[in-house]
C-alpha cells in the first residue's frame, strides 16, 4: 500500500499523529464543510508520538525524497531547520494568498514565526498551538482564603511571590497532600525550551538580549544567560525546591513548595501527581487541562481545576527590554507543511487552505481539545461552548499573546542540551547559579560562534 | 552393489543437480569454504559492507546545517582529530567524549563503567543460571522459561518498568533510594541513574548469558564426569576442570558479543534516564545524527566502532589459545 | 584393604536388568575379571562398583566399608572406561596427571608418577599430545595411564586393552600383573580377550544376562565349567557340544556312541538326555591318539573346512551324514566337531578320518537345565577300575 | 540420572528415622553433603526465579493499576483493571503488531540459521587461508552502533541508490527493509556461535555421514546440525527475540501502519501520545507481546534441545 | 569391480609421518588385513582409502578409476570405524539404515535390508535403542550392521570386532566371511587380533611406523616372514629371538650352539652377527620331540614361569647362567626362551629341563638391517643333503 505512492489520485496521505487518524472520519467532514472538495480525500499515517522521532523520520523520508506523504504535521519547536534547508514547500509562492494573508494576519504571531523562513515566506501554517500555564486546585485555594475569581488570576496572573504563598497556605492547610507546586526540571529538551525558559523570561531574562533573536541569526546575537534576572529566577526555583535555607536562594519567597521529584520529572510524571490530588500547583500544555478538568465522575476535578498564565518575577516593563518580565508561556503547537515531492501538490494545497478556515479550526478545538491558533477564535461562543477548554478559553488566549517561540536554530539541539544540563545542574545544586550560567553562556557563545 | 549402483543411477535423473553437487564435492577445502561462506558474505557486503564505507566516506566531510545536503565538503580526517583533540566537546558533541572531570558526562568512561559492571555480573549470575538449568529437577521448564524470559521484554517496555520503578511519585524505587540514604531522585543524578541503567541491563540480558552458556553445558559430553568423579573430583573440581575449560569457548563467545552489544548501549538509556543523564558512546552517535552533524557523527560512529575493535581485540589475544575459533 | 563385596546387587533400567542379584566376594590383592557375552552386564556391575550408577537393589561394599550411595571419589578406586573418555581439551600428560592434580601432588611427585606411567603405557615421547592427535590405541593407553598413576586399591578397568595391538597387549598385560602385585592391588576386570581372562586373573567371574554363572580360578572355568553356558563360553573356539540319548553303557549321540560307566553318574538315568562338550584339542585323529590315556572308541568322519592359524590348525570335521558345515551352525551342532590338530599335520579337506575323544576330558551337562553333571569319564567295562579320575570330583 | 535416583533414595530414609526434623537435616546434610548441595541448590534458584520474576510482577501490577492511579505504586496494583487487556486490542489492532513481528522475526531467523549455519561449518570445521580474517571482519561488524548503516541503508532501500544504473529496489515499508538489516545485525553473533558449537563435533561422525553417501553439506544438515542442536535452538532463540524486540531499524524502515509491516515496537509505542502516556496499556500490551515468546523458549528449548541430544556427544 | 590400489601413498603430519609410501594392490574380492603396533597408520591407511584423508602423496583407485581426491560417498566403500561413531541422536535403526535412506531406497528394502544386517549382528530386539543406551559392544555392532546394509563393493573396517566377547567374535568372523564370499566385496580389514588376521584373510599387510613390511598371505608371513619386525609381531606369543656369531658350522649363542651349514647361506660369513629366531611351538623337551625330523641337540635348561592357558601351557625356559625372567625382557632376550607344551604335560616351575629346537623350523635375520636371511635350516656334516627344506626358498 502506502510506499511508492497511494494509487487513487485523490487522496492525499497526512503524517500526522494517533489523534488525526482516530478522528479522521470527522475531520475530512469538516474540511469538506471548510469548502475542500468532496472528492478529496484523507489516509492518516499515525507516525511517531515522540516528536524528536518524527523528526528524524521526516528528516529521512525528505531526504530520501519520498512522494509521500503529501502533507506533514510538523512540530513547531522544530519546523524551522527544515525551512532553512528548504524541505519544505513555500507556501508563499504556491497558496491562494486569502489564505496566506488570513495566516499572517490573524494568527498567533508566534506561532506564525515557527513556520517561516528568514526571508519571511511561509513553510508551514499552524495547525494548533499549545502555550504552558498553571493549572491548580481552585478548591483548595479557596479554601485557604485566597479569592482567584475575584483576583483575576485566569487572566492577569499573580506574582510568583504571591504564588509561592498560595501555595505554601495550602499546603501547610492540607496536611494529606504531599507536593505544592510539580513541574518539568529533568534534564531533557522541556526544560530549555519550556520551563526554564518560561521562568527565566518572567524574570526578565532571556537567551539571547531579545525575544527577538529568539530564531536566530545565530552567531550574530549576544548571549545573555549570566544576567542577574536569570540567576534570580534559578534562585527562586532552588527556593521553591530546596527551602529558603539552602544556599543560593531568595529570602522573599516562601521556599520548599516543590519536591526534589521535579528534578526527574517530564509531563507525564508530574501530572500524576496533581492528577491524582496530591499536588496544589501543576505547570503544563493544555492537554493535561483537558484530563485534569474533566467532570468529576470521570476522574477530573471540574470546576475545581484553576487555570492561570504563569506567574511574573517581574512586571512587563520592569526591565528594559521589550517582550520581558510579566506572564510568559512557552509556545508549543504544530505546524501543516507540504512535502516538496509530493505528485499531489495541487490536492494538497486545497487541503492546507480549508485548514485555515475558521470552521475547521473550531472543528478540531471540539474534537480533539487542539487550540484554534488564531486569538479571536477563543472568543467565539462556539469556542467557550467546548466542553472542559471552554472554561479555559480566556486564560489560554492571554497566555498565547504572551508566547514564547522556540527559540530553535539549526544549532538549537546543540545548545539546548547544554542550557538543560547547566540549569539541571544549577537547580539541583551540583553548581552554584552563577558558575553555571556563566560556563552556560561561554558555551552557547562557543557554540553560536563555531557554527557562525 | 548392484543393487547400490542401481539405486545410485535412480538419483541420477536430476543430472543438473547431480551435477552440481558433484562439482561441489570436488572443490577444494578452500574453494569449499569460499563457496559456503558466499551467501553471508554477499548479505553482510550489501548490508553491512557498503553502508559502513558510505558512512565511512560521510566521516571525511564536514558537517552541513543549513543546506539542502546532507553533508559538506571533503575534510579528511579533520572530524577524526577534532573529536579526539576534544575540540568539539561543547560545539557539536551532546556531551563531551571524554573529560576527566566529569567522568559522568563523558561517553567514553561511562560506556566503560557500564561494560564492565554490567558484563561482569551477567557472567557470573549468567554462568549460576546456567548451572541451576543444566540440573534436572521438577519444574525445569518453568524456571528455565522464567530465567530466560526477561531476555524477551522489549527495551522501551524493560526501559519503562525501571524508568517507572525509579520515578519518584510513582514507583516505589525512589523511595527505597532514598531510604538506604541515597538520592531522593536516582533517575536525575548521573551516577545513580547509570547504577539502575546497569541493574535493568543485568536482570535483561543475564539471559542471554545464560542462554548459551547453558546450551555450552549441554554439549559437554556426560561420560567425562564419571571419569572425573572416580578420579576423585568434587563438585568444584569436576566445574574448575571440566565444566569451565569445555564451556569456555562458549562463554568466550557470549562474552565477546555481550561486551560489544554493551558497548553500544543506547535504547536502554534513552528510555530510562535519557542520553543527557547517562551519555554512552552510542548516544552521542545518535544525537549527533539527529542534530543533523552528519560528518561528526559518522566520525563519532567510526571511533565508537575503533574502540570496540580495541577491546576486542584485547580478548581475542588474550584468549586466542582456548580453542574459540579464530 | 582392597576386599570389594556385592551383595544382592540388581540394576534395573525401564525395560531390562543390566545386572541380577549379583554376589561377588572379591579377597583384598585378588585379580578378578569378569568375562560374558556383549551386554550382559559386565560395564554396568563395574559401574554400580564405582559409584557411577546407584544400583536398584543390594549393598556394596569396599574394604569393609558399605559405600552403596558413596559417591565415587570417597571409594578409592580408579577406572578405566569402556569408550576412553579422555579429556579432549587436557594434553596427554594433564589427563594423566588430572587425579593427582585434583589431589595437591606436589609438581615433582606428579611428574614422578607420570613419567613412571607413560612408560609403562610406552607413550614416553606423547605427552604434550591432544587427544584428537592420536591413534585410538595411543588413546586408550593415556587412559590406562591415567588410572595407573593413582595407585589407588581398587582398580576397575573395562576392556582396557581392546584397541592395543597383540605385542602390545601381551606387554601391557605383563605389566599390569606387575603392578597387581607391586602395588598390592585389588583388580576388577573387564575383557573379551580369553588369553587375559585365563592368563591374569586369580578368578573369573562369567556372566549371562546379568546373572553370575560361576566364579572360580580361570582353569577351573576351563577344566570344570559349572554349565553349558560357562563351558560354551570359555575357551577359544568354543568346546564341541553333542547332544545324545543315555543307555546303559553311554551315551548314544546321533552319529556315535560313546561308551562310560553310567553308574558313576547321579540322578541320571537311562534315556535321560545329556549333552556332552569335548574341547577341540580333546579330538584327536586316531594316529595322534598315543598319549590319550583312555581314548573313546573310534569314530568316522569327513574333513570339512580348515583354518590354519600358524601354531595349530582347526580342522571341522563331520560325523554321520552332516553337511559342509552351514552357517546356522546349531542344527549342525549333532553332526560336526571342531578338532585342533598340529600345524605341520599333512591334511586335507573332504578326507575320511578316524577320531578318537579323550574320554577323560568329556563333559556331560543337564541338556535342560545347562549344569554340569560331570567332567571326564571313568570307562571301566569292569566294575573295580580305580584308575581314571574321579567322576563329579570339584577339587 | 544418577543424582535423581540418590535423592529419592534420600527420601526414603529420612522417612525411616524419628528424630526432630532439623535435627535430621542437619545429621543428613552431614551425613551426605549431596543434600547441602540440594539444600543450596534450590536457594540460589528461588533467588534466580524472585529476581528475574518480580520487574514482571510489577509490570503486572502496573498494567492492573487504572491509568490515573498510577502514582506510588509498590507492590499491589492500586485499584483493578483487567479489563486492560482488553482495551489495548480496542485501541490498537496489537495483535497484528505481533503477527507482524512474528513474520518478521521467523524469516529472519530462518535466513540467519541457514547463512550461519554455512559460514558456522566453515569456520569450525575447515581450514583454509583468510579465515581469520574474515572472522574478524564479519565480527567488525557488531562494533558499529545501528546508526552508522541507518542513512546509505535508508537511501538503499527508498530506491535512492543507482547500481549499474538501475536503481534499488523500494523496499521502505516492506518486510525486506526490515529482515534484510536484521539479518545482517545478528549474523555475526550466530555464526560465532554456532562456529564454537560446530567446531566441537568429533570429527569421527562426520567422516561416518559421509561414508555413508552425505556430501561434505549433507553431513553438515543431518548430523553436525542435529548435534549442535543446543547451540542451534540458542542461535535461533536469541535470534528470534532479538528481531522480535528490536529497537532500531523496527523503528525506521517502516511508516509505523500496521500493514506496512510495522512491528510490535510500533504497537507499543502506539499507547504513547505526544504528552500523555498510557503506561498500565504499554504495561498490559508487552505482557501481552511477551507471552508468545515464552511459549517459544518451552518449545524450543525444551522439545528441540532435548529431543535431539538426548545422548550428548557419546563416540 | 573392487580393486583397490594405493601407489607411493603417504600422509604427513606436522611432525608424524603416520603412512609413509604406502603401495598395496588389493585385488577384487580380495580380504586384506591391515596389522601393526598401535599408531604404525593402520587407520590412516584406511582414511586414505575412504577418502576422508587426502594423501600428502600418491595416489589411490578403486577398481580402477583414481579417486585420490574423491569425495567418500562417490568412492562405493562402506566403513566401520575404529571409534564406533554411532550418530547419538538416531536410534539404531536410524543408525543402519541412515546410508540406505539418503539414497533413497523404499521403505520395504529399508527394513528388509536392516533386518537382515540386524540379525547378522544379532541385534534383532534392539532397534529402537538410543546408542547411549546400549553397551560397548553392541554399540559396535550397530556399527557393523551399519556398513553391511550397504552392500558395496568395497568394506573398510577398522577393528570391527575389537569390543565383542570371544564367542561373538568368533561369529561375527564367520558371518564376516560369509559376506564376504555372498557379497564378493573386497574387504581391507584392520585388526589387533592375530587370529582374525590368520583365519580370515587372503593376505595380511603387516605396517610398521607408517611403512609397509610384508603384504603376503598370513601363513606366509607366519612362516616366512620377511624381516625381524613381522617375525616379531606376527604369532602369538611372539617368536623367540636370540642374538648369535657366526662360527664354522652354526651360530653360537651366549649359551648354546645351533649347528646348520653355513654354506648354504649367501652373503654370510663366519663372525657375522645374527639373530635367530623361534616359535614357542618349535621347542620341545626332549622326551617331546619324537615327531621332530631335524632337531637340534639338546639344550640345558631351567623353566621359569608357567603360564596355563588351558589348551597349551605356555613355560618361560631360561638357558645358561640366566636369572628369573625379569620385566625389561630385552636384556635377557639371550637366555629366556618360551615353549608352549601341552596342558596335561606334568612340569612344574624351576625344573631342570633339556630341550631341542625344530630345525626346520627355526629362522635366521640379519641383525643390523632386519632382513630375514633363512627360513628353515639344513644341517648335513657332509656337503651332499638333499634332505631338509631349501633355505631361501620363498615358493
Ligand atoms: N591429527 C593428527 N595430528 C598428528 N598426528 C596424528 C594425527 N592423527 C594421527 N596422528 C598420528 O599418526 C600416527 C598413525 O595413526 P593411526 O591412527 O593411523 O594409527 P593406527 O595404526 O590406527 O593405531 P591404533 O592401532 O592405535 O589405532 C599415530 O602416531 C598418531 O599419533
Ligand atoms: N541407559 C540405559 N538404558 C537402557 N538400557 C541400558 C542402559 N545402559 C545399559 N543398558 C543395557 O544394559 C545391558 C548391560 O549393559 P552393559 O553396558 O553393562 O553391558 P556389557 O556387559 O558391558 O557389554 P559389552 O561387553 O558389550 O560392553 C545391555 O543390554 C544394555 O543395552
Ligand atoms: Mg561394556
Ligand atoms: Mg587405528
Amino acid at each position: 500500500t502506502g510506499r511508492g505512492s497511494s494509487t487513487n489520485p485523490n487522496v492525499v496521505q497526512w503524517a500526522a499523529d494517533d489523534d488525526v487518524r482516530t478522528n479522521k472520519d470527522a475531520i475530512e467532514t469538516a474540511l469538506h464543510e471548510a469548502g475542500l472538495d468532496e472528492n478529496i480525500r484523507l489516509e492518516v499515517l499515525a507516525g511517531n508520538e515522540q516528536t524528536g522521532a518524527r523528526q528524524s523520520q521526516y528528516q529521512r523520508w525528505l531526504s530520501a525524497n519520498l512522494e509521500e506523504p503529501d502533507l506533514l504535521l510538523v512540530d513547531s519547536g522544530w519546523a524551522i531547520p527544515f525551512i532553512a534547508r528548504r524541505q519544505l514547500l513555500n507556501l508563499s509562492d504556491n497558496m491562494a494568498s486569502e489564505a496566506l494573508n488570513k495566516v499572517n494576519n490573524d494568527y498567533f504571531q508566534g506561532s506564525v514565526t515557527t513556520g517561516k523562513s528568514t526571508d519571511g515566506d511561509l513553510y508551514a501554517i499552524p495547525l494548533f498551538s499549545d502555550f504552558g500555564t498553571i493549572q491548580y486546585r481552585k478548591d483548595l485555594v479557596r479554601q485557604s482564603g485566597f479569592n482567584p475569581d475575584q483576583e483575576n488570576w485566569a487572566t492577569e496572573g499573580i506574582s510568583w511571590k504571591k504564588f509561592s504563598r498560595v501555595t505554601k497556605k495550602v499546603l501547610q492547610d492540607n496536611q494529606n497532600i504531599d507536593y505544592g507546586f510539580t513541574f518539568q526540571a529533568s534534564n531533557y529538551e522541556g526544560l530549555s525550551c519550556c520551563d526554564f525558559n518560561e521562568f527565566m523570561t518572567s524574570w526578565g531574562g532571556t537567551y539571547f538580549g531579545s525575544v527577538d533573536n529568539l530564531l536566530g541569526p545565530v552567531g550574530e546575537r549576544p548571549v545573555t544567560l549570566d544576567s542577574q534576572n536569570v540567576i534570580d529566577s534559578i534562585k527562586m526555583i532552588r527556593t521553591f525546591i530546596h527551602g529558603n535555607n539552602a544556599p543560593n536562594t531568595l529570602n522573599d519567597f516562601e521556599g520548599g513548595i516543590a519536591p526534589r521529584a521535579v528534578l526527574s520529572w517530564i509531563e507525564e510524571t508530574s501530572r500524576a501527581p496533581f492528577s491524582n490530588g496530591n499536588a496544589v500547583m501543576h505547570r503544563n500544555w493544555p492537554y493535561s487541562i483537558n484530563i485534569n478538568g474533566a467532570p468529576k465522575s470521570e476522574g477530573g476535578f471540574g470546576e475545581d481545576l484553576g487555570v492561570m498564565p504563569i506567574p511574573y518575577g517581574v512586571k512587563k516593563g520592569q526591565v528594559n527590554k521589550q517582550g520581558l518580565g510579566g506572564v510568559a508561556s512557552a509556545l508549543g503547537g504544530w505546524n501543516v507543511a507540504i512535502n516538496p515531492n509530493t505528485k499531489k501538490q495541487d490536492k494538497a494545497l486545497q487541503v492546507l487552505e480549508a485548514m485555515t478556515s475558521e470552521s475547521f479550526k473550531l472543528k478540531l478545538f471540539e474534537i480533539i481539545g487542539w487550540i484554534p491558533p488564531e486569538p479571536d477564535l477563543l472568543e467565539t461562543q462556539r469556542a467557550r461552548d467546548v466542553p472542559i477548554m471552554g472554561r479555559y478559553v480566556d486564560t489560554l488566549k492571554v497566555a498565547g499573546q504572551n508566547a514564547l517561540p522556540r527559540p530553535v536554530s539549526v544549532v538549537w539541539p546543540q545548545e539546548s542540551g547544554k542550557i538543560s544540563q547547566s540549569v539541571f545542574a544549577a537547580y539541583a545544586g551540583d553548581q552554584s547559579p552563577q558558575q553555571a550560567m556563566s560556563t552556560l553562556n561561554s558555551q552557547i557563545t562557543e557554540i553560536e560562534e563555531y557554527n557562525k | 552393489m548392484s543393487t547400490e549402483q542401481a539405486s545410485d543411477k535412480r538419483q541420477e535423473k536430476s543430472g543438473a543437480y547431480a551435477g552440481a553437487v558433484r562439482w561441489i564435492e570436488n572443490l577444494s577445502e578452500t574453494q569449499f569454504a569460499y563457496l559456503l561462506l558466499m551467501p553471508a558474505l554477499l548479505l553482510l557486503g550489501v548490508i553491512a559492507f557498503w553502508p559502513l564505507l558510505s558512512t565511512f566516506e560521510m566521516s571525511l566531510r564536514a558537517d552541513s546545517l543549513r543546506g539542502a545536503s546532507q553533508v559538506g565538503e571533503f575534510v579528511g580526517l579533520q572530524n577524526y582529530t577534532d573529536l579526539l583533540a576534544g575540540k568539539l566537546d561543547t560545539v557539536a558533541l551532546p556531551q563531551p567524549f571524554i573529560d576527566f572531570s566529569q567522568p559522568f558526562k563523558s561517553a567514553l568512561i561511562v560506556t566503560f563503567i557500564f561494560t564492565i559492571a554490567s558484563v561482569l555480573v551477567e557472567t557470573i549470575i549468567g554462568f549460576g543460571q546456567a548451572l541451576v538449568l543444566d540440573q534436572d529437577f521438577r519444574g525445569r521448564r518453568w524456571v528455565r522459561v522464567a530465567i530466560i524470559i526477561p531476555w524477551a521484554v522489549p527495551i522501551v517496555i524493560q526501559g519503562m518498568i525501571f524508568y517507572l520503578m525509579f520515578q519518584p511519585g510513582i514507583g516505589f524505587g525512589a523511595n527505597l533510594t532514598e531510604m538506604i540514604g541515597l538520592t531522593s531522585t536516582p533517575l536525575a543524578n548521573s551516577s545513580s541513574a547509570l547504577g539502575i541503567i546497569i541493574l535493568a541491563d543485568i536482570w535483561k540480558t543475564t539471559a542471554f548469558m545464560a542462554l548459551l552458556i547453558l546450551a555450552g553445558l549441554q554439549s559437554i559430553d556426560r561420560s567425562l564426569y564419571d571419569v572425573a568423579k572416580v578420579a576423585g573430583a568434587s563438585k568444584w573440581q569436576q566445574f574448575r576442570m571440566i565444566t569451565l575449560p569445555l564451556v569456555l569457548p562458549t562463554v568466550l563467545v557470549a562474552l565477546l558479543f555481550r561486551t560489544i552489544a554493551a558497548m553500544r548501549v543506547y535504547g536502554l538509556i534513552e528510555t530510562v534516564s535519557g542520553c543527557t543523564t547517562v551519555p554512552s558512546l552510542s548516544c552521542l552517535v545518535v544525537t549527533t545524527f539527529s542534530t543533523r552533524r552528519y560528518g561528526t557523527a559518522a566520525a563519532v560512529a567510526f571511533v565508537t566502532a575503533a574502540i570496540i575493535g580495541i577491546v576486542v581485540s584485547i580478548y581475542i589475544v588474550k584468549f586466542r589459545d582456548s580453542q574459540g575459533g579464530f | 584393604m582392597g576386599e570389594v563385596n556385592l551383595e544382592h546387587v540388581s540394576k534395573r533400567y525401564e525395560d531390562v536388568t543390566a545386572v541380577d542379584d549379583m554376589n561377588l566376594d572379591i579377597r583384598d590383592g585378588e585379580f578378578v575379571t569378569l568375562v560374558g557375552p556383549s551386554g550382559c552386564g559386565k560395564s554396568t556391575t563395574l559401574e554400580t562398583i564405582a559409584g557411577l550408577t546407584i544400583p536398584s537393589d543390594g549393598t556394596i561394599s569396599i574394604a569393609g566399608r558399605e559405600v552403596t550411595k558413596l559417591p565415587p571419589k570417597d571409594r578409592g578406586i580408579a577406572m578405566v572406561f569402556q569408550n576412553i573418555a579422555l579429556f579432549p581439551h587436557m594434553d596427554v600428560y594433564d589427563n594423566i596427571s588430572f587425579g593427582l592434580r585434583l589431589r595437591n601432588y606436589e609438581k615433582d611427585e606428579v611428574d614422578r608418577r607420570v613419567e613412571n606411567a607413560s612408560e609403562i603405557v610406552q607413550l614416553e615421547g606423547l605427552l604434550d599430545r591432544m587427544p584428537d592427535e592420536m591413534s585410538g590405541g595411543q588413546r586408550q593407553r593415556v587412559a590406562i595411564a591415567r588410572a595407573i598413576v593413582r595407585e589407588p586399591d581398587v582398580f576397575l578397568m573395562d576392556e582396557p586393552l581392546a584397541n592395543l595391538d597383540a605385542k602390545l597387549r601381551v606387554h601391557m598385560r605383563t605389566e599390569l600383573q606387575r603392578l597387581h602385585k607391586e602395588l598390592d592391588a585389588t583388580i576388577i576386570y573387564v575383557t573379551h580377550d580369553q588369553a587375559e581372562a585365563m592368563t591374569m586373573s586369580d578368578r573369573v567371574a562369567v556372566i549371562n544376562k546379568g546373572e553370575l554363572q560361576q566364579f572360580a580360578p580361570p582353569l577351573d572355568c576351563y577344566n570344570e565349567p559349572e554349565n553349558l553356558f560357562v563351558a560354551g563360553f570359555i575357551g577359544s573356539p568354543s568346546m564341541n557340544f553333542v547332544e545324545g540319548v543315555v543307555d546303559s553303557n553311554g551315551l548314544q549321540t546321533p552319529d556315535y556312541h560313546v561308551e562310560f560307566d553310567t553308574g558313576q553318574l547321579n540322578d541320571v538315568s537311562v534315556d535321560d538326555t545329556l549333552t556332552m562338550g569335548v574341547r577341540p584339542e580333546d579330538v584327536y585323529l586316531v594316529e595322534d591318539a598315543g598319549n590319550v590315556s583312555n581314548p573313546t572308541s573310534r569314530i568316522d568322519a569327513t574333513t570339512d573346512v580348515l583354518e590354519p592359524m600358524g601354531d595349530e590348525i582347526f580342522v571341522y570335521i563331520l560325523t554321520g551324514e552332516g553337511e559342509t558345515v552351514g552357517m546356522d551352525a546349531e542344527a549342525d551342532d549333532a553332526h560336526q566337531l571342531l578338532m585342533s590338530v598340529n600345524p605341520d599335520k599333512d591334511i586335507d579337506t573332504d578326507e575320511d578320518v578316524e577320531i578318537v575323544l579323550d574320554r577323560e576330558r568329556i563333559h556331560l551337562f543337564d541338556t535342560d537345565t545347562g549344569d554340569a553333571i560331570a567332567h571326564g569319564l571313568e570307562f571301566a567295562p569292569v566294575e573295580a577300575g580305580p584308575t581314571g579320575t574321579e567322576a563329579e570330583g570339584d577339587d | 540420572m544418577a543424582q535423581t535416583e540418590q535423592t529419592q533414595t534420600d527420601g526414603r530414609q529420612q522417612a525411616e528415622t524419628t528424630q526432630g526434623p532439623f535435627q535430621r537435616w542437619v545429621q543428613g546434610s552431614i551425613q551426605d553433603p549431596e543434600r547441602t548441595y540440594q539444600a543450596m541448590f534450590y536457594v540460589v534458584t528461588i533467588f534466580f526465579l524472585f529476581t528475574t520474576l518480580f520487574p514482571f510482577y510489577w509490570l503486572l501490577v502496573l498494567a492492573l493499576t487504572p491509568r490515573e492511579s498510577i502514582i506510588n505504586v509498590w507492590f499491589l496494583p492500586k485499584g483493578f483493571n483487567p479489563g486492560v487487556f482488553i482495551e489495548i486490542f480496542e485501541q490498537l489492532p496489537f495483535h497484528l503488531y505481533m503477527f507482524n513481528s512474528f513474520v518478521l522475526a521467523l524469516v529472519t531467523t530462518a535466513i540467519v540459521l541457514v547463512l550461519a549455519s554455512l559460514a558456522g561449518y566453515v569456520f569450525g570445521r575447515l581450514s583454509f587461508p583468510g579465515r581469520g580474517a574474515l572472522m574478524l571482519l564479519i565480527l567488525a561488524i557488531s562494533y558499529f552502533p545501528p546508526a552508522a548503516f541507518l542513512l546509505p541503508l535508508f537511501r538503499l532501500f527508498t530506491g535512492n541508490v543507482e547500481i549499474f544504473g538501475l536503481s534499488s529496489p523500494m523496499l521502505y515499508n516492506t518486510p525486506g527493509a526490515m529482515v534484510l538489516p536484521f539479518s545482517a545485525l545478528f549474523m555475526p553473533l550466530s555464526i560465532f556461535i554456532l562456529t564454537t558449537f560446530y567446531g566441537q563435533i568429533p570429527d569421527g561422525l562426520e567422516d561416518a555421514a559421509r561414508i555413508e553417501g552425505t556430501t561434505r553439506l549433507g553431513a553438515l544438515f543431518r548430523v553436525i546440525i542435529p548435534l549442535s542442536a543446543p547451540g542451534v535452538a540458542t542461535a535461533g532463540v536469541l535470534t528470534f527475540i532479538s528481531v522480535y524486540n528490536e529497537f532500531f531499524f523496527s523503528f525506521l524502515m517502516t511508516n509505523g501502519e500496521v500493514q506496512n509491516w510495522a512491528p510490535l515496537l510500533w504497537g507499543i509505542l502506539g499507547y504513547q501520545g505526544q504528552y500523555a502516556e498510557f503506561y498500565n496499556l504499554m504495561a498490559a500490551a508487552s505482557i501481552v507481546g511477551v507471552l508468545p515468546i515464552a511459549i517459544l523458549v518451552v518449545i524450543a528449548q525444551e522439545k528441540i534441545v532435548s529431543g535431539l541430544t538426548a545422548g550428548a556427544l557419546k563416540e
